[in-house]
């Protein structure tokens, strides 16, 4: 299918990402992939237990709005976060530990996959009811702008999240208070099993409702992860530059059910056929050919992802579960639990 | 006679006061065309159609606010919400709006309607999807409160909720969902505020609710077996209104009380039935009332952690042993 | 001021309004401007208790929409509701009584000011929660529709009522459902204390949102009841035709403070003195006037009801306070308020 | 010592704590530059500034959201509810964000926030306006919950607040605003977790919090007076965490033990601590413990009816002299 660059050097030319840039974006939406691929394998095996949301397809939103962060910047993700906690760099080990719900998990077990955090990578935290992280994205915008620290708060949620209270309090507040902050809604088309053009009243969820708080629409190829990165950079400027929110939709489609218990009989038959041609890795590996980039350094990257993400499983499947003693820890500042002398 | 799960006989409940009164309708997120996240609305949406069984945004407020519309003008809506987690993003139509609009309007408007929802820990799910939080409801005047723990009431209580001319809130326990049990055929309609005696005791009375009461059973039936302890387990059923008589007259019997709760510890509905039976029946007892609940922590999502935190059937057996021998 | 009609039969023959309706509209306005400084006056003398939010300067809003209405149409109020509630037909005892507290209210003083409810004249309530009653309305339209029944649900709120989540819901919810409910948004620039430019992200808090509904953008003229009924008439015409929801923002301005409380020094100086220019019972009148309809009559209305407002206060000041019996009563619908056997 | 009112203590407590600290911030609904709707937050932006002093949207969300954002990442917000009944339109944050982020993020998230609010009944607000809501925040593990009495310690709790760790919800009480009291020059900093002896007795305690503490002790002069019996009285101002040990203590000395609640009955603080005190102190107790509430109804707005429902001098007063005499 990969066609051969026409001009290679030419494109490399004029290019504003560059060849280390665009490898580890590619780098990474292998990752992901590989790493929600085997967190599938496990499920079937029995190994990851409660529930567990897949970005199988929407890889190219994570990576490309990770790509552009500098470290400082700040992640605020949903229970379909573990696209978003690997972009910023968080081990494979870790998260797939957290899904195993092994001593080795980002928090041990304590959170599980809905709750994904890693403060040190700046991904504060993966909410798991529809919609309350948009606000606390809003507070993290805040605290930048009072200090005079110039990072962004990156905000990502799904079509259906657009329908809730919270989605409308957030963007007013960060729109009126000028907060550096980005809300990033992956419009994948459903909202879990219904089809988000039965329960909105506008064709895109959130580009069609900007306006509504002052802002400009903005529409853009989730499965590109360039023009998810060119979109995030400048969107990145804005808001470091004082001149407030962006809400950025990303068309892209889900490869897999909405979360492990759902095996996506609601399509309609040929579409997710068609999406997959449009699958952000394909999409990305023709585009590194495009630029002239040799076969093997791709196959490189992709050997070492899969072996890594191997390793990973081994790790994971040799960790002990948590111990009883993380139970009464940290619910207080004290370390502790207690709520009486 | 058949034996059907907790699920099902969700479906089945709701099916029974569809087909009898037009007036029911139902709605919720994914509850139509998927029939649930839970699978527990399976058919309705077949059986009833669009007009009658839809699926809504991702809009608790609107959800709720809209079954109490539907109410006051002469509708009988059930709405899902489907983790009683979420409550807390439509908590001012249970707090604020259903339980307080006829006494407001002193008597002239009207909500009977269903909120059905999953409730309670087992699933894996962390701190936002396992929560117990039937005594958010419990504690707002206006409210009628129930939680079954068996198929059977699953579908006697559904009826009892749907027929109600006030705001029900129906908790469904998301552990119980695949569970069996045998259920009569034909119309089952059972009755609000009403506790069951599930096991008959005489050396002490054990209260539970939901998923509390198969372990409360299993508890009573090894403290009888290995250390001759005799207990009446009661499923309390209905929280408001509250089988007091049930309750009282146990105690009266036993002169101990145990209470097994999911909630986390401080203010769940143990306390409250712990306070009344220390003030009305402070001389029947014997011995303190000890409530058995879930410690006071967000829960864990990690299987090994969360199975630690709820009462235990081990829990609840050395739990009793210990105070009664004492 | 008033100027003599010049041409009074050519505008009457173009009218689609008529005398009748004209007259009933003046003179609703007049009861509830006589009905509100009423119960400011009895703030004064210490016989309103609690809180009260007066809508002096708004009455056109109120008037309007109700006489748009057919009876059988529900309205949806907030704690500023004695406008609406008087403008559905409630008498003026009945509401003065209950800001009183006496026996005699409306809801014999369980509700007080801030809930007014008369069902027999569709006054579903009044709402003290903040956009609570924006999706009650949805309901209550959503069981016309499931009950092919063609009364229309009619909702007020005000300004700053659409910066919070349940605006956002119930609108999206109204329109995908396509629901015989019609949203009315008092402008009065004002959320409380603070100017409503100074919290929201666009010039019209609602107009400028209804897009993000699929929904016409619709500004009126709130302080003439004539543009007020037309638009409302319209709106309910589209509503009962299966056409959906609307969404209208009334520009208006109230004159006295957002509660008894407030002496509302917040307003740049000549804001309040503009806008009693265009006070919309000066313009009634003038309307009327202008219609041809004689002096006469107009002071007849205008006596009549200072009148009726004298005797409903003196049956007020009469009434006993509210007996203790109904402390228990009606918090369940058997009566009672037992959550035990 | 100045004489100060309650209201004047709470903006003398914040701006105690944002001269000190240059992270905290304070935001709400009007409170900025209209000084509040309580009038208790007056001033505030005059000393402080726009950047520090903010008002919001209606956006109960929003600002609930946005003081955990600011608190996970390095300030120290103080956000007000203007009602707390309010509590309902963005309880998804005080349920299930702020008391939760910590434990499921095993310590990596922090939250030190304080949530002020209006609480409390008295004003003839009328059902949606006058709630006491105590009992839905010490329901939640991980929250921390005061409730402060006279005004000294309103600043010394609202200090002791700021500077704690974790999120705390403080509420104060409306019908006490104008309540004047003694407060100290110079800084005043409390320690949460402490219940205070406000009238040693010894025939029995009497459990009191906010506006019910004053009542508390006048019912206890009565009783003292009237009846020769001599009470003890509790201000527990703080419920999370909670002074067990001055709660059992006094109850090991006065063998009874009265709580008077504002909230409605079930599931309240009362409800806890009684069943604390049933379990712990069975042994120490002479009589049933007797919890004082206002019934398990909406509130009324007429003031004759408010009046009737919330516990009043003669209620406490009739209903211990009765209960100890009997
Ligand atoms: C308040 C709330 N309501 C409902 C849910 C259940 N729920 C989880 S994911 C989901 C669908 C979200 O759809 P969308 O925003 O499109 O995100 P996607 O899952 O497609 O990434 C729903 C309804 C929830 N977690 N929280
Ligand atoms: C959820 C909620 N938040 C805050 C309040 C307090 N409050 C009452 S009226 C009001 C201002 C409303 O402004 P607007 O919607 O413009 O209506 P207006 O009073 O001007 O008619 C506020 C903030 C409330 N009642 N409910
Ligand atoms: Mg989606
Ligand atoms: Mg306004």
């Amino acid at each position: 299918m990969a066609k051969k660059p026409s001009r290679p050097s030419a494109l490399a030319a004029n290019d504003d990402i560059g060849e280390e840039l665009r490898l580890r974006m590619y780098r990474m939406q292998v990752e992901i992939r590989a790493a929600e691929q085997r967190a599938f394998d496990l499920f079937l095996q029995n190994l990851v237990k409660g529930t567990s949301h897949l970005s199988l397809g929407q890889e190219a939103v994570a990576v490309g709005f990770a790509a552009a962060m500098r470290p400082g910047d700040l992640s605020f993700c949903t229970y379909r976060g573990h696209a978003h906690t690997l972009a910023r760099g968080v081990p494979v080990e870790k998260v797939l530990g957290e899904l195993m719900q092994r001593d080795n998990g980002l928090m041990r077990g304590k959170g599980g996959s809905m709750h994904l955090t890693s403060a040190e990578h700046g991904v504060m935290g993966s909410y798991a009811i529809i919609g309350a992280h948009l606000p606390i994205a809003c507070g993290a915008a805040l605290r930048a702008q009072y200090k005079g620290q110039d990072d962004v708060s990156v905000c990502f949620f799904g079509d259906g999240t657009t329908n809730i209270g919270a989605f409308h309090e957030a963007l007013n507040f960060a729109a009126v208070w000028k907060l550096p902050v980005v809300f990033v809604c992956e419009n994948n088309l459903y909202m879990e099993y219904t089809p988000i053009g039965d329960v909105t009243a506008v064709e895109h969820p959130a580009a069609d409702r900007a306006a509504a708080y002052g802002l400009d629409r903005i529409v853009i190829d989730g499965n590109d992860a360039d023009s998810v990165y060119r979109t995030a950079r400048a969107a990145y400027e804005r808001a470091r530059a004082g001149k407030g929110p962006a809400l950025i939709e990303c068309l892209t489609y889900r490869h897999s059910g909405h979360s492990r218990a759902d095996p996506a009989k609601y399509r309609p038959e040929g579409e997710l056929e068609r999406w997959k041609e449009r699958d952000p890795i394909k999409i990305y590996r023709e585009r590194l050919q495009q630029f002239g980039i040799a076969e093997q350094v791709i196959l490189k990257i992709e050997e070492e992802t899969a072996r890594m993400v191997d390793a990973a499983t081994e790790a994971c499947k040799a960790a002990p579960p948590p111990s009883f003693d993380l139970l009464s820890t940290d619910v207080y500042a004290d370390g502790g639990f207690a709520w009486r002398n | 006679m058949a034996e059907l799960t907790y699920r099902d006989a969700v479906a089945r409940g709701i099916a029974q006061e569809m087909a009898r009164d037009p007036d029911v309708i139902f709605f919720g997120e994914d509850v139509a065309k998927p029939g649930g996240v839970f699978k527990a609305t399976v058919g309705l949406y077949e059986q009833f159609g669009p007009k009658r069984v839809r699926d809504t945004p991702i809009s608790e407020q609107a959800i709720m606010g809209a079954a109490m519309g539907a109410a006051m003008t002469g509708l009988k809506p059930i709405a899902e919400i489907m983790f009683s987690d979420f409550f807390a993003v439509c908590f001012d139509y249970i707090a604020n709006e259903f339980p307080k609009s006829r006494y407001m309007s002193n008597g002239q408007l009207k909500c009977p309607l269903v909120v059905r929802t999953g409730n309670g820990a087992g699933s894996r799910f962390g701190a936002q999807h396992s929560q117990s939080v039937e005594n958010w409801c419990m504690m707002i005047p206006g409210l009628k409160v129930v939680a079954p723990s068996n198929p059977r009431d699953v579908i006697g209580l559904m009826a009892a909720a749907v027929r109600d001319p006030d705001p029900v809130i129906f908790f469904e326990h998301k552990s119980l969902y695949p569970v069996k049990g045998e259920v009569p055929d034909g119309e089952i309609v059972d009755t609000l505020g009403t506790a069951a005696i599930v096991r008959p005791g005489k050396d002490a009375s054990i209260l539970a609710l939901a998923l509390m009461v198969p372990r409360a059973l299993e508890a009573a039936e090894r403290l009888k077996a290995e250390h001759g302890i005799d207990c009446e387990v009661i499923d309390v059923r209905s929280l408001v209104p509250l089988d007091t008589q049930t309750i009282l007259g146990s105690i009266a019997r036993t002169h101990r009380v145990f209470t097994v709760e999911e909630n986390p510890r401080l203010c769940g509905w143990g306390a409250e039935i712990v306070s009344i039976i220390a003030d009305e029946a402070f001389y029947d007892l014997d011995g303190p009332p000890v409530r058995i609940t879930t410690p006071h922590i967000p829960l864990p999502a990690a299987d090994v952690l969360e199975d630690a935190v709820l009462p235990t059937v081990q829990r609840i057996t050395e739990t009793v042993r210990r105070s009664l021998q004492s």
